[in-house]
C-alpha cells in the first residue's frame, strides 16, 4: 500500500517535474524559435558571469523579474477570485497529465507499474472536462478585474472555447470508434497494432480527417494565435489586462502547460502515444521476418523517450503555427468553428461509422 | 564749474562782440572755442564747461562741436604745429616720404608733440593746395612745393 | 483745410500737417527712421522720401507740409529706387549681425530691408569698426556699429527730458553717438531710449540677451509704479528664457495722448519684477505652530472663515480690521467693501497707511503717489469709514481690534518693523493676503496668495479720475488667485455668495452702484481708459 | 466599396493546402537558419548570414553622411562653442527641443553668448532645421550617434559641455570649420 502510495508520487514528480520544465523552457523556445523562423537571433542578452548560453538564462531572468514586480489587484476587483483564477489556469491545464499515460507497463520487481498517473477507464472524458473547466479561469480573471475590457476579452474566450469544444469532443469520438475505449492507455496500446502488417495502426491512419480538426480545435483550445482573440496582446485588450506580477505569469505558464497538454493528447489519441513503430514489449522486430529481442527496461525507455519526443514534436509545431498564420478575425473565428469544423466532425463520425461498420461486417 | 578757469578780459570783450552779433547766445560757440583755444591753448574738458557755462550751452553741444572740427584740440599742442598733408595729390608726389623724413627729424610718431613742447605733427586730409603739391601748414602758414631741403630750411628758421 | 491726394486717395487735414501724417491717416505707412510723432522732424534719415508731383525732386515726408491740390505718391518706382538707396546707404557699415541683436524682430532696419531692399551689398570695403557694448548708464548699453544716426536718442533726451545727456560726437563715417566722457546717463527716462531706438543701437539692460523679442505676447495693461496710470504693454512669455526664470520680460509704454504720450518713466518701467520675484507666494498656507503649511483653497478658506466667525461670535464686528491697498483693482477694492463693510458691517476699514502718497515724484509722468488706484480707492468708499488706517494699526496693538485682515497691502513699509511686530504680534488672527512676501507675513495666520496685475483682468482709477483697463497677460503663479476671487471664496466659505464670475460682472455692479462710474462697462472703458465725470472733481 | 482581390480558386479556398504551404516557408526558414547558426556556433560558414539583425550596441549600422545624430556644437580655436545665443535654432525647432539661456560675453566683438544650451533629445524629432538655421556654423548634428538610454529624463537633456565634447564621426563632418578651427571658412556675421 504504502509503496503504491511512493510509486505514485514519483510518477507525479516525474511528470510535472518535466512538463514544467518543458513550459519554461518552452518560453524560452518560443523566442528563439520565432527569431529563428524569422532570421533573426532571438533573446540573447541574459546573462550569468557573462556567460549566455543561447539566452537559455531568459526564462530565469523572466521569473526574476515576475516575482520582483508589484502584485496589483483592482480596487474595484473581487480580490479572491482574481487570485484565484490563475492558479484555476494552472491546476486545469496541469491536471490533464494525470490520465495521459507516457510508456508501456513497467514491469519491475515483480510489480506491474502503468506508466500513467491515474489510468481513469474515462480518460478522454476527463481530459475534455478538464480542457472545458480552463475556461473558468478565463471568465474569472475577465470578472474579477473590474474591467469592462477585460470582462470583454474573457466573453470572447468563453464563447470561443465552448464553440471548439464540440468539434473537439466530437472529432475524438471516431478514436474511440477506432479503438474502443475511452481510457488512453488502451487507447494507446491499441495503436500497437498494424495495418497491413507494416503500417502502424495509429490514430492519425485511422482518423485523418478527425486529426486535423481535433488539432485545429485544440489548438484554439489553448487561445494561442491564430486563435488568440481572448488575449491578443498587441492590440485587442484580453482578460488578463489587469494582471500583474507573479499571476500574470501563472497564466502564461498555464498557456504553455496547455500547449504540451494538447501536445500529449495528439500523440496519444493520434500519434500512438508511446508506441514506437516496430518495437514491441518483446524487442526489434520486422513485421514477419525476424524480432531481435530487447531487455524490458530499455524498451520502457525508448517508449517513454519516444513519448517525450514526440510530444517535444508537437509543441514545436504548433509554435510552428503560431508563428506562421495570421489570427482570425473573430466572426471567422465563430464561423470557422460552428459552420465548418462542426459540421466537418459530424461528417467525420458518420464516416467513420460506416467505414468502420463495414470493415467489420 | 570751471575752477578758476577764466578769459582774461581783452578776450571777454571780443567774446563780448562776437555774441552780439548772434541773434542767439548759443550760436557763438563756434568762436568762443576758437578763442578759448587761443587762450588756454588747448580746449580741455575744464574749457568746455567753461565755455558751456559762458554760452547756456549743455557740456554735450560743446563736446559734438569740437569732437567735428579737426582744429580744435583738446590736448595742449607745440609751440609750432605741423600738419602735412597726405591726400592723394600730395601723396603721389611725395607726401609719404615726407612724412617719414619729418618723423625722423623730430624724432616722433604723426600726432605727437616732441618732449620739448616746440613741435606737433600731424597729418591731415586735403588743405587746398593740390596744385602745387605737396603741401604742409606749420600753424597759420602754409609751404607749398615741399622738399626735404625744403622742410630742413624751414624748420632751420624757426625761432 | 488743404485737401490732398496720397496715392490716389482724398484726404483733407489740417493746414500745417506734415505729408507722412496725413498719409497715416489714410493708413499709409511711409518708412522713416529719424522721424518721430513726438520729436521734432530733422529730416535726418532720409528714408521717408516720397514723390509729389510737380516738385522734380523726391521730398522728405517727414518735414513738407501739405499744400491744398498737392498729389503725392508714397509707392511708385521712383520712391521704392530712392528707399532702396537709402537702405543700401545705411547698411553700409552697420553689421549683419541681427541674430545676436536684442532689436532682431522688431527692428525698423531689418523690417524695411525686407520689404523694400532685399540687396545684396556692392560695398566691398571694409566695415567702420565702432565701439560695441558701450556703458552709456545703469540701463542702457549703445553698439556704435549698429547706429544708423537718427538722433531719435538725442532729441528725446532734448526735446522731452530736456537733460541733453546724448550727443553725436565725430564726423562722417566716424559719427558716433555718446554721453559726454565721465557722465553717464542719471536721468528717469531712459529706459525709453532703447524704444525710441528704430534699430539695434541702443538696448535697455533689463532686456539685453534675456529674451527674443518673437518668443513674447504682448497684452495691454496699466504701470501700476504710480497713479499717474501710464498705458503699457506687458512683453511676457508662460515659458522662461532666461537664468531668473522670469515671464514678465518688460513693460513698454503704449501711446496714449491723454496720460503718458509715448513715455514711460524708469520706476514704472523696471517695477515688474516683483511679477517673477521669489518671493512670491504661490500656495495658501497656515500657521501651524511656528511653522507654515502649505494648503489647499479649501482647507485655507475653511480655517480663516472658522476663525473669523469665532471672533466674530465672541466680539462683534468692530474687532475686526480691514486694511485693504490701493494697489488693488478696482473689483478687489469693491469686493473688499461689499463684503467685509457691507455684507459683514466691519467699519475698520481704511487704506490710508500714513505716508501712503509720500513717494517722490518728477513732474512729469511719475508722482508722489506710488499707487496705481488711489483714486479708484476713495470713490469705492474704502476710506473715512471708520478710523484711518494707522489707527487701526494702533488699535491693534492695543488690544481693540482682535482680527487683522491685510489685503495686498505691506504696513511695515510704512510704519516701520517695529511697530508693525508690536501690533500684530498682538492680534488673535492675522490674515494676509497678497502677492508677494511682506514682514507683515511674518505674523499672519494664513497667508492667501493673490494675483499681480499681469496675471488677472480690472481697472485702475488713475489721479486724473481715469478708468483703465488692465489685462490678464499670464496665468496666475502657483495656486495664487485675484483678489477678489480670495474674497469671493471666502465669502461662500462663510455662506454669502456673490454672483460673480469674472471682473467684468463686479465691474458692471460697481457701474450701477458707485457714483461717478455709471453707466460704464469694459467695452466703454476700451483700451485707452475714459475719464469719469465727477462732481466737485 | 471596391475589393481588390482575386477570387479564390477551390483549393485555396480549403486553406489546408495554403496553411501548409506557409508552414513549408517558415520551415524552411527555420531549418535553413538554424543549419547556419549552429554552423556559426562550431565556426564553420560564417560568411553566410543566418540572421538579418544587428547586435546594437556592440554592431551598429554605417549610416549615411547626411544621417541626422546626437548634437554636437562646434567650437572656436579656444574650445568655447561657436553659438552666439541667437535662438534661432530655438526658434525654428518644431519640437522645442533646444532651450538656450544667452548672456553677456565678456569679449564685446563676440557680445553674446549661451549660459546654458540645453537639448533635449527625448523630444528632438531629428529634423535638422537647427543645423539650417545657425548662422555661425555652431549646432551640427553630424556626430553620427544615436542617444544612449537614460534613467531618467534629466539624463537624456544634453547640456552645453555635453554637447560640445561631441566630435563628428570621421569623414561625416558637416562644418566647413572643424572643431576649434582656426580661420573660419564660413564666416557669415563676422564671428
Amino acid at each position: 500500500m504504502f509503496i503504491d502510495v511512493a510509486i505514485t508520487l514519483l510518477k507525479i514528480a516525474f511528470v510535472f517535474g518535466l512538463v514544467l520544465n518543458i513550459a519554461g523552457i518552452l518560453g524560452w523556445a518560443e523566442r528563439k524559435q520565432s527569431a529563428v523562423m524569422q532570421d533573426r537571433i532571438g533573446a540573447n542578452r541574459a546573462d550569468i558571469l557573462g556567460l549566455r548560453l543561447f539566452g537559455l538564462f531568459h526564462p530565469i531572468a523572466d521569473i526574476v523579474k515576475v516575482i520582483t514586480k508589484e502584485d496589483w489587484i483592482p480596487p474595484g476587483g473581487d480580490k479572491f477570485l482574481h487570485t484565484l483564477a490563475p492558479f484555476l489556469a494552472l491546476f486545469t491545464a496541469l491536471a490533464v497529465f494525470a490520465v495521459i499515460p507516457f510508456g508501456d507497463t513497467l514491469h519491475i520487481a515483480g510489480r506491474d507499474i502503468p506508466l500513467v498517473i491515474a489510468d481513469l477507464n474515462v480518460g478522454i472524458l476527463f481530459v475534455i472536462a478538464f480542457g472545458s473547466l480552463g475556461i473558468y479561469s478565463v471568465v474569472l480573471a475577465g470578472w474579477s478585474s473590474d474591467n469592462k475590457y477585460s470582462l470583454l476579452g474573457s466573453m470572447r474566450a468563453a464563447a470561443q472555447v465552448i464553440s471548439y469544444e464540440l468539434a473537439l469532443a466530437l472529432s475524438v469520438v471516431g478514436v474511440i470508434m477506432a479503438y474502443g475505449s475511452v481510457e488512453l492507455d488502451d487507447i494507446a496500446r491499441a495503436q500497437g497494432q498494424y495495418v497491413l502488417g507494416i503500417i502502424p495502426y495509429w490514430g492519425v491512419i485511422a482518423q485523418p480527417l478527425g486529426f486535423l480538426i481535433f488539432f485545429a480545435a485544440a489548438m484554439a483550445e489553448t487561445k494561442r494565435t491564430p486563435f488568440d482573440l481572448p488575449e491578443c496582446e498587441s492590440e485587442i485588450i484580453g482578460y488578463f489586462t489587469e494582471y500583474s506580477g507573479f499571476k500574470f505569469l501563472a497564466f502564461w505558464m498555464g498557456e504553455f502547460i496547455e500547449v504540451i497538454a494538447v501536445a500529449g493528447v495528439v500523440t496519444t489519441l493520434y500519434f500512438g502515444g508511446w508506441q514506437v513503430p516496430f518495437i514491441d514489449s518483446q524487442g526489434f522486430f520486422v513485421p514477419g521476418l525476424f524480432t531481435i529481442p530487447l531487455p524490458h527496461l530499455l524498451v520502457v525507455v525508448i517508449q517513454v523517450t519516444a513519448f517525450i519526443l514526440k510530444v517535444c514534436f508537437f509543441c514545436w509545431f504548433m509554435l510552428l503555427v503560431r508563428w506562421t498564420l495570421p489570427r482570425f478575425r473573430y466572426d471567422q473565428l465563430m464561423g470557422f468553428g460552428w459552420k465548418f469544423l462542426l459540421p466537418l466532425a459530424f461528417l467525420n463520425v458518420i464516416l467513420s461509422g460506416v467505414i468502420f461498420m463495414s470493415f467489420e461486417g | 564749474m570751471s575752477k578758476g578757469l577764466e578769459f582774461s578780459k581783452k578776450t571777454k570783450e571780443r567774446l563780448q562782440a562776437i555774441v552780439a552779433k548772434y541773434p542767439e547766445k548759443g550760436a557763438a560757440l563756434l568762436p568762443t572755442l576758437w578763442l578759448a583755444q587761443r587762450e588756454f591753448s588747448a580746449i580741455t574738458p575744464e574749457v568746455e564747461e567753461y565755455v558751456a557755462g559762458l554760452l547756456g550751452l549743455s557740456l554735450v553741444r560743446v563736446h559734438e562741436a569740437l569732437s567735428f572740427y579737426t582744429m580744435y584740440t583738446p590736448q595742449p599742442l607745440g609751440k609750432y604745429h605741423i600738419q602735412l598733408c597726405t591726400n592723394i595729390s600730395c601723396s603721389l608726389l611725395g607726401a609719404e616720404e615726407l612724412l617719414a623724413y619729418l618723423k625722423k627729424r623730430l624724432n616722433i610718431e604723426a600726432g605727437e608733440t616732441t618732449p620739448d613742447k616746440k613741435f606737433t605733427l600731424s597729418t591731415v586730409e586735403c588743405l587746398g593746395y593740390c596744385g602745387t603739391a605737396p603741401v604742409m601748414r606749420l600753424n597759420e602758414t602754409f609751404y607749398e612745393n615741399l622738399t626735404e631741403n625744403g622742410i630742413d630750411q624751414i624748420l632751420r628758421k624757426l625761432p | 483745410m488743404p485737401t490732398l491726394v496720397i496715392d490716389d486717395q482724398k484726404v483733407t487735414v489740417d493746414p500745417g500737417t506734415t505729408i507722412i501724417q496725413a498719409a497715416k491717416k489714410l493708413d499709409i505707412t511711409i518708412p522713416h527712421y529719424c522721424y518721430h510723432p513726438r520729436l521734432k522732424s530733422v529730416d535726418m534719415c532720409r528714408m521717408c522720401l516720397v514723390e509729389v508731383k510737380d516738385i522734380p525732386k523726391l521730398q522728405t515726408a517727414c518735414s513738407t507740409q501739405v499744400r491744398d491740390n498737392m498729389v503725392v505718391f508714397t509707392n511708385n518706382q521712383k520712391v521704392l529706387d530712392a528707399r532702396r538707396s537709402v537702405l543700401e546707404f545705411l547698411l553700409i557699415n552697420h553689421p549683419l549681425d541681427c541674430p545676436i541683436c536684442d532689436k532682431a524682430g522688431e527692428c525698423m532696419l531689418q523690417d524695411f530691408y525686407f520689404q523694400f531692399s532685399r540687396h545684396t551689398s556692392k560695398f566691398k570695403e571694409k566695415k567702420q569698426k565702432k565701439h560695441k557694448v558701450v556703458n552709456l548708464g545703469p540701463k542702457i548699453v549703445l553698439d556704435s556699429e549698429r547706429c544708423i544716426l537718427c538722433a531719435r536718442c538725442v532729441r528725446f533726451l532734448k526735446e522731452v527730458v530736456g537733460t541733453e545727456e546724448l550727443g553725436i560726437f565725430d564726423r562722417g563715417d566716424h559719427s558716433e553717438i555718446g554721453i559726454y566722457p565721465g557722465r553717464p546717463l542719471e536721468n528717469n527716462y531712459q529706459g525709453n531710449l532703447a524704444d525710441v531706438c528704430p534699430v539695434g543701437a541702443l538696448t535697455a539692460k533689463d532686456f539685453r540677451f534675456a529674451c527674443r523679442s518673437w518668443f513674447l505676447c504682448q497684452e495691454n495693461s496699466i504701470c501700476p509704479g504710480c497713479s499717474t496710470g501710464c498705458n503699457v504693454l506687458v512683453h511676457s512669455s508662460e515659458r522662461s528664457y532666461d537664468k531668473t526664470l522670469r515671464r514678465v520680460y518688460r513693460l513698454t509704454p503704449r501711446d496714449n495722448d491723454e496720460v503718458n504720450q509715448s513715455w514711460l518713466c524708469d520706476v514704472g518701467r523696471y517695477g515688474y519684477h516683483f511679477v517673477d520675484d521669489p518671493d512670491r507666494l504661490t500656495a495658501p498656507s497656515l500657521k501651524r505652530g511656528e511653522e507654515y503649511v502649505k494648503v489647499d483653497w479649501d482647507t485655507a478658506f475653511r480655517e480663516v472663515a472658522q476663525r473669523l466667525r469665532g471672533i466674530f461670535e465672541r466680539y462683534s464686528p468692530s474687532s475686526l480690521g480691514i486694511i485693504p491697498s490701493p494697489q488693488l483693482t478696482n473689483e478687489d477694492l469693491y469686493m473688499v467693501k461689499k463684503f467685509f463693510n457691507e455684507t459683514l458691517c466691519i467699519t475698520n476699514i481704511d487704506f490710508k497707511l500714513p505716508g501712503w502718497n509720500q513717494g517722490q515724484g518728477d513732474g512729469f509722468l511719475l508722482k508722489a503717489d506710488r499707487n496705481p488706484n488711489t483714486m479708484g480707492a476713495e470713490l469705492l468708499g474704502l476710506s473715512g469709514i471708520g478710523p484711518q488706517a494707522g489707527e487701526i494699526i494702533e488699535k491693534t496693538r492695543l488690544g481693540e481690534i482682535k482680527a487683522l485682515y491685510l489685503v495686498g497691502s505691506d504696513p511695515a513699509r510704512y510704519l516701520g518693523e517695529e511697530k508693525i511686530a508690536s501690533a500684530l504680534s498682538r492680534a488673535q488672527l492675522v490674515v494676509f493676503q497678497g502677492s508677494n512676501y511682506n514682514y507683515a507675513c511674518k505674523f499672519a495666520h494664513a497667508i492667501l496668495p493673490g494675483a499681480t496685475f499681469v496675471e488677472k483682468e480690472g481697472t485702475f482709477t488713475n489721479a486724473q479720475a481715469r478708468v483703465q483697463k488692465i489685462n490678464q497677460a499670464l496665468r496666475p503663479l502657483g495656486e495664487s488667485l485675484p483678489d477678489w476671487k480670495i474674497i469671493l471664496g471666502l465669502a461662500l466659505t462663510m455662506g454669502y455668495y456673490f454672483p460673480y464670475k469674472a471682473a467684468e460682472d463686479i465691474f458692471k455692479d460697481i457701474a450701477r452702484e458707485v457714483t461717478g462710474f455709471s453707466g460704464l462697462d469694459y467695452k466703454k472703458v476700451g483700451d485707452k481708459g475714459i475719464k469719469l465725470a465727477l462732481s466737485g472733481g | 466599396m471596391k475589393i481588390v482581390g482575386h477570387k479564390l480558386s477551390f483549393l485555396e479556398n480549403i486553406y489546408l493546402f495554403e496553411i501548409v504551404r506557409g508552414l513549408v516557408i517558415t520551415t524552411r526558414h527555420f531549418f535553413y537558419n538554424m543549419f547556419f547558426h549552429i554552423a556559426h556556433l562550431l565556426g564553420y560558414q560564417q560568411d553566410v548570414e543566418a540572421a538579418v539583425t544587428i547586435q546594437y550596441p556592440e554592431q551598429t549600422i554605417p549610416v549615411s553622411k547626411r544621417w541626422r545624430g546626437v548634437h554636437r556644437i562646434n567650437t572656436r580655436p579656444d574650445g568655447s562653442p561657436r553659438c552666439v545665443a541667437c535662438m534661432l535654432c530655438e526658434t525654428v525647432c518644431p519640437v522645442q527641443c533646444i532651450h538656450i539661456v544667452a548672456e553677456e560675453h565678456p569679449d564685446p566683438a563676440i557680445e553674446k553668448y549661451p549660459v546654458s544650451f540645453e537639448v533635449d533629445v527625448t523630444r528632438c524629432c531629428w529634423c535638422g532645421m537647427c543645423e539650417e538655421a545657425c548662422p555661425v556654423d555652431a549646432i551640427y548634428m553630424d556626430s553620427g550617434k544615436i542617444p544612449k538610454a537614460g534613467y531618467s529624463r534629466q539624463d537624456l537633456v544634453y547640456d552645453k559641455e555635453t554637447l560640445t565634447k561631441e566630435v563628428p564621426l570621421p569623414g561625416y563632418q558637416r562644418s566647413l570649420n572643424p572643431p576649434g578651427a582656426g580661420a573660419p571658412k564660413v564666416n557669415p556675421m563676422g564671428l
